[in-house]
């Protein structure tokens, strides 16, 4: 039997934080803040790593019951937390990532009023979302799922007297109802024809169905609801749309929630949910080709994106979107093990970012950015080591993934392969591009003319403080940054295929939740480690070449965008202008990201609000509801005013009325009587 | 002998009497002696009752109403000079308003 | 018979003093023919053999509460009243009704009421029996009532009271 | 009886008993007029016949023949209402009092008094207090300020005092448990041990009722200390002001007509009525009962002047806190206390 791990505490630590900043924090010294919340994040990394130096000993999955939450006639839903590798993996990236960016916000935003309300939400996200890759059971997970929207709109509206910061928490959190709304359906759906939600249970039960059995097209449609709430807080086609504007929130808000941890929580929800997806063909498909376009689709406008972080944004849509294609191709570990390793860099790339923002004074513009390599080392160095990472250069980590991801894609259909290539490519170009336009070259921006406190585009003023002109960031910002560029750099390495001579122990780890999926390739693979005859051994081998010429190819793509980009932006820089001028309509239209807001805003936005306005607003609330009340008021003022002339104060009259009154009662009894 | 009836519609037209003195009297002492009339008119019936079915109760009774009355004046005729130390009219058609 | 005649005759003046009272345009006369009425209604009360009655009506309404009227009339030097026009109601409303009451009333005593006769002294109303009934049926009635006047003095004392304090005198 | 000599009998004392009332107010005026003139140490009428025992019917001579003026500015159907109704009220009270018990004319028996009513106090009492209007509608018909202030001080005082009175009559009633005023004297018959008579003054404490229907008695005639309605010194007449001649008679006339009135009621309620040491034969009883009645009301009415001629008059503020703070309470704690005594006797 499994040792109690109280992994309830996990969460709850969090929590205790973020009650305490949200309950005293206003009176507590930023230090005392400060210690708060990493004391309590902090615990909880350390228990994570308490329980992985535990998990060898574990019979897994091991579920931990708690408390019974809800019991309605045979169904029943407890407080209880589920591990398992998949978990496991969870929740180191976001106890870690969470941790490090902890330390880091100390420094980014020290100078911030409401310092103590940011690490309250920064706490209570945290147990929302280690509640989430905890649960176990989608009820819980469902309240983990919800949290952490509550947490990101809080966060993301965290300069909530910024109109646009405000309206873009709004938008996320609208958003991701739509995709909630499908989830939930999802669960309904769970309850109605299982009678439950915890995962063992339900798993069991869908475990016997098959592609062919009667049913399929039920697992199909609850999948496809499952993945629309994916959709939605994964931030892919159609529902990316908030992620972009959730920019507006603090820099390393946009690294924990936007990048690192809460938009892959649709990636583990799928991956979680594997054994419903792999019964249900076409919601894979309609996976991987929703993935795949979303990795195009956001490359695309990532190129034509000047915001820096907007560009990084873009990059995490089009990251997210590789995740679900490997999802979609049934290669639930190399998605898995492509959000760890997204996690790092591109968590690292937003710090990074943050942290050239920072040494800018607020500035977010590539435009007027540039030559910063020499101004902040530190920063440039780390930020490099992402950008290799993200760009699938070996032997970073992204590169490791990338090609997981890519040459699963191409096992499953050639075209997901050419998508994912193309994409690989984009990515490589605007990411160099990014890093060419904001560290080599010469320095665009007017922040030494005139002392710090320049244009604040992005994150609001407060950045205009003491020093002026450019600056690196301090070292509780440096050394998160340091920790993730190393990882961003080793990171991959756990996930070495077999065709680079590596043992792929990521996947080998993750196997076990996955052993239903394990494909073709990784039988032949185990096969052939476990030395099965010598007949697979050509295949073998062709499969090995094979897969080292994919991975030659995206290498390649990777250098081309490399070269294209140093070409462009550092060679000539005046050749883009030139470019973008001579395909016109196009580069409008990236540049406009496709129209994509316009077109939500003229389809579904307007017509809403109109009818809002015209129908329930003028029509309902106006013409039903407010009109019977001030209706009635009118009515009783007229019938008033018209009796009011009895009260004459004159006392005759009101002798008059008694005696009137009077003769109808005697009138009234002589009836009575003669009756 | 008088049949009953003939006190009662005495009483009745007394009573009446009073509910017009209150109908077109302005003066509010006026007024007063014909709440006055219409409580004799009620006792007249009252005591008349009580001689028809050998009950002293409805004298009693007329006694209560006459201790009511005597209140009635008092508190009455207390308000009017109240009223009129502050309105200077005894004339209910101007004594109308609750304040001045 | 005597009793008959003598009922009419001082009915006659009853109904004589309450029209007066409507008609004349002076609170004192109209007090004055109230006290008729009151007087001749005493007289209807020995009639009915209530003479107890008749002589607390005498005592207490012909010579307190009417008394009361004629000091507030003579205090405040009440006047003609004058004919001003303050409710239409009354006229509109009012009389009808009234007329309508007591028609209906008269319609049902014409018709209702038995033939059967009260006799002159039918019922001795002795101070004694009537003592008897106040004191022991009516007792919780009659001490009520008692508050009730006592509560009724302070008010009055209260109500005409001048609002400022009097002169040291006290004399006005 | 039948109804004839009943008729017959009633006719004769009604006129024997106004007779003597009316001569008894004209020669208490004398009476008055003379010992106010020893007591202020003059002679007072002395020209008209010996001690001028005619000066009454003089001055009846001179108030029928005197000019009867009334002023232009006067409510004139009160104005000469008012003495007719002060007079006529204070006559009417002398219908239900007796002066005696039982007279035999041969066949004729007939009790001394015009009506024996089981309520006679309460008829007087009611009557003396319509006795009001005269005063205060002479003294607002007058329409002149003198002639308002005494009628409003006559109608508040009488109204007062009224109540006094009649509480301090209470108390002789409980005691002799009955409103007839022959019962009453009835049960005042018979001697304490032999020789104190039992009147009710000396008998239930009633001797404080006794004082206190004295004090109320004054004020309710408007007799000195308590003549504020006719205060010379403040209105000049007070509420006759206005009167001459045969009016101004008709309030003398009912003044001491109440004063007669007043004094029998004390002589019968507290001091025993007809009751007296002599007896006789029947008809001697008669005229001795008579006799013991007059004198009691003759002692009576010479107080009533003593006083008249000894004591100041009281302010009118006095008058109102000595009737309602004095005499009304003590008035009440004599009720109690008489009716606990009975109480506890039976």
């Amino acid at each position: 039997m499994n040792p109690n791990l109280h992994l309830w505490l996990i969460p709850l630590l969090p929590l205790i934080g973020a009650a305490i900043n949200g309950a005293f924090g206003k009176r507590f010294s930023r230090q005392a803040v400060t210690g708060v919340a990493l004391l309590f994040c902090g615990a909880a990394f350390a228990m994570a790593l308490w329980v992985v130096s535990q998990f060898s000993s574990l019979a897994l999955p091991h579920t931990e019951y708690v408390a019974t939450w809800i019991r309605a006639g045979t169904f029943q839903a407890d407080f209880a937390f589920y591990l398992d590798q998949l978990s496991l993996v969870m929740l180191l990236i976001v106890s870690g990532v969470g941790f490090l960016i902890h330390i880091y916000s100390v420094g980014y935003m020290w100078e911030e009023g409401g310092y103590y309300r940011f690490f309250a939400y920064l706490n209570l996200f945290m147990f929302f979302m280690l509640t989430l890759v905890l649960a176990s059971n989608y009820l819980l997970m469902f309240i983990g799922w919800e949290g952490v929207g509550l947490a990101s709109y809080l966060l993301i509206g965290f300069w909530f007297t910024k109109d646009s910061a405000a309206s873009a928490g709004k938008k996320a959190f609208i958003v991701n109802r739509i995709g909630d709304f499908g989830f939930l359906i999802a669960l309904f759906l769970l309850i109605q024809h299982f009678g439950s939600l915890d995962f063992t249970t339900v798993f069991q039960k869908i475990s016997r169905f098959s592609p062919e059995t009667a049913g399929a097209e039920l697992l199909t449609a609850i999948a496809l609801l499952l993945m629309v709430g994916a959709c939605g807080k994964s931030a892919q086609i159609p529902l990316y749309v908030w992620l972009p504007d959730a920019m507006e929130g603090p820099t390393p808000v946009s690294a924990l929630i936007h990048a690192a941890t809460m938009v892959t929580a649709g990636v583990y929800m799928v991956a979680r949910s594997h054994v419903i997806f792999e019964r249900a063909p076409a919601a894979l498909t309609v996976v991987a080709i929703i993935g795949t376009l979303t990795a195009l689709f956001a490359a695309t406008i990532g190129v034509a994106q000047t915001d820096i972080k907007k560009v990084l944004a873009y990059s995490t849509i089009s990251q997210l979107g590789y995740m679900f294609l490997a999802c979609g191709v049934a290669a639930f570990s190399a998605g898995i093990f492509h959000l760890m390793t997204h996690a790092f860099f591109k968590g690292l790339l937003f710090l990074a970012a943050g942290s050239v923002i920072h040494a800018l004074g607020g500035e977010q513009d590539m435009r007027h950015m540039g030559g910063l390599r020499t101004k902040i080392p530190w920063t440039f160095w780390t930020m490099t080591a992402g950008t290799f990472a993200i760009a699938g250069i070996p032997p970073f980590a992204g590169f490791f993934s990338k090609d997981e991801i890519l040459w699963r894609a191409y096992q499953a259909s050639w075209i997901y392969w050419l998508i994912g290539l193309s994409t690989a490519f984009l990515t490589s170009f605007y990411m160099f591009r990014l890093w060419f336009m904001t560290f080599f070259g010469d320095y665009r921006g007017d922040l030494e003319d005139h002392g710090h406190g320049a244009s604040h585009a992005g994150a609001p003023a407060p950045h205009g403080h003491g020093h002026g002109g450019i600056h690196e960031s301090p070292k509780v910002m440096l050394i998160p940054l340091m920790i993730l560029a190393v990882l961003s750099i080793v990171g991959g390495w756990v996930g070495v295929p077999e065709s680079m001579y590596g043992a792929n122990h990521f996947e080998r780890f993750l196997a076990p939740v996955f052993h239903s999926t394990t494909s073709s390739a990784e039988l032949e693979q185990t096969g052939a480690t476990d030395g099965h005859g010598l007949t697979g051994e050509g295949e073998q081998r062709t499969s090995y070449t094979a897969e080292r010429l994919f991975t030659g190819i995206s290498v390649a793509a990777a250098l081309t965008g490399l070269y294209l980009a140093w070409l462009l932006y550092l060679r000539r820089p005046q050749l883009p202008q030139k470019i973008a001028r001579s395909l016109n309509g196009f580069y409008d239209m990236v540049l406009h990201k496709y129209y994509v807001d316009e077109f939500y805003a003229t389809i579904f936005v307007k017509p809403l609000i109109d009818g809002s306005r015209t129908i329930l607003w003028h029509g309902i609330d106006q013409g039903v509801i407010d009109a019977t009340v001030d209706k009635s008021a009118e009515e009783a003022l007229d019938v008033s005013d018209t009796v009011r002339h009895m009260e004459s104060g004159n006392v005759r009259s009101y002798a008059s009325w008694v005696a009137i009154g009077a003769a109808a009662v005697i009138a009234y009894m002589i009836w009575v009587a003669s009756r | 002998m008088v049949p009953l009836s003939y006190y009662l519609v005495l009483s009745g037209i007394l009573f009446a009497c009073g509910v017009t003195g209150f109908l077109i009297k302005r003066n509010i002492i006026t007024i007063f002696m014909s709440i006055e009339l219409m409580l004799n008119g009620v006792n007249l019936s009252f005591v008349a009752f009580a001689a028809q079915w050998h009950q002293l109760s409805g004298q009693v009774f007329v006694f209560f109403v006459m201790v009511v009355a005597a209140a009635e004046a008092t508190v009455g005729l207390a308000i009017i000079i109240a009223v009129f130390r502050t309105r200077e009219t005894l004339n209910v058609d101007q004594v109308n308003l609750l304040k001045l | 018979m005597l009793h008959l005649i003598l009922f009419s005759v001082f009915g006659l003046v009853c109904v004589g003093g309450a029209v007066n009272l409507l008609v004349q345009s002076h609170p004192i006369n109209s007090a004055l023919s109230l006290i008729v009425v009151m007087g001749s209604l005493a007289v209807e009360y020995l009639l009915l053999g209530a003479e107890f009655v008749a002589a607390v009506q005498v005592i207490v309404y012909a010579g307190a509460i009417m008394v009361l009227f004629v000091f507030v009339i003579m205090l405040l030097n009440a006047g003609e009243e004058e004919r001003t026009k303050g409710s239409r109601v009354s006229l509109l409303i009012g009389i009808p009704g009234m007329i309508m009451g007591s028609v209906l009333m008269a319609w049902v005593l014409i018709t209702h009421s038995g033939t059967h006769a009260v006799e002159a002294g039918a019922l001795p109303g002795a101070p004694r029996e009537i003592a008897q009934l106040l004191f022991h049926e009516f007792l919780l009635p009659f001490e009520v009532t008692s508050i009730l006047v006592l509560i009724a003095i302070m008010g009055a004392v209260v109500l005409a009271a001048r609002p400022e304090p009097l002169q040291p005198e006290g004399k006005n | 009886m039948n109804v004839g000599p009943f008729i017959l009998v009633s006719l004769v004392k009604i006129l024997l008993a106004l007779f003597v009332l009316l001569t008894a107010v004209a020669y208490t005026v004398w009476l008055e007029r003379k010992v106010v003139g020893h007591i202020q140490n003059r002679w007072g009428p002395t020209r008209v016949g010996p001690f001028g025992l005619l000066q009454p019917m003089a001055d009846g001579v001179k108030f029928l023949f005197k000019e009867d003026l009334t002023p232009p500015h006067v409510y004139k159907p009160l104005y000469i209402a008012a003495p007719m109704i002060a007079v006529i009220f204070a006559l009417t009270s002398i219908a239900v009092i007796p002066f005696g018990s039982w007279l035999d004319i041969g066949p004729v028996s007939t009790m001394l008094q015009i009506s024996d009513v089981n309520i006679g106090l309460l008829i007087v009492l009611g009557v003396t207090s319509l006795g009001v209007y005269g005063i205060a509608l002479s003294g607002w018909s007058s329409n002149s300020k003198y002639s308002l202030l005494g009628g409003l001080r006559a109608s508040a005082q009488m109204v007062s005092y009224e109540i006094a009175l009649g509480l301090s009559l209470v108390g002789v009633i409980i005691l002799s448990g009955s409103l007839s005023l022959r019962e009453i004297v009835d049960a005042q018959g018979g001697h304490f041990w032999g020789f104190i008579p039992k009147w009710n003054v000396f008998y239930g404490g009633q001797i404080v009722a006794f004082f206190i229907y004295l004090m109320a008695a004054y004020a309710e005639t408007n007799r000195i200390p308590f003549d504020l309605p006719e205060a010379e010194t403040e209105l000049v007449a007070g509420y006759h002001t206005e009167y001459s001649a045969m009016k101004f008679a008709m309030f003398f006339m009912a003044e001491y007509a109440n004063m007669i009135t007043v004094a029998c009621i004390a002589s019968l309620l507290f001091l025993g009525g007809w009751h007296g040491p002599l007896g006789g034969p029947s008809w001697l009883q008669a005229l001795l009962q008579l006799f013991w009645f007059m004198a009691r009301v003759f002692v009576f009415l010479f107080v009533y002047i003593w006083v008249r001629g000894t004591l100041p008059r009281f302010r009118y503020d006095q008058l109102m806190a000595f009737g309602w703070k004095f005499l009304l309470p003590l008035a009440i704690a004599n009720l109690v206390i008489t009716a606990l005594v009975v109480a506890l006797r039976s």
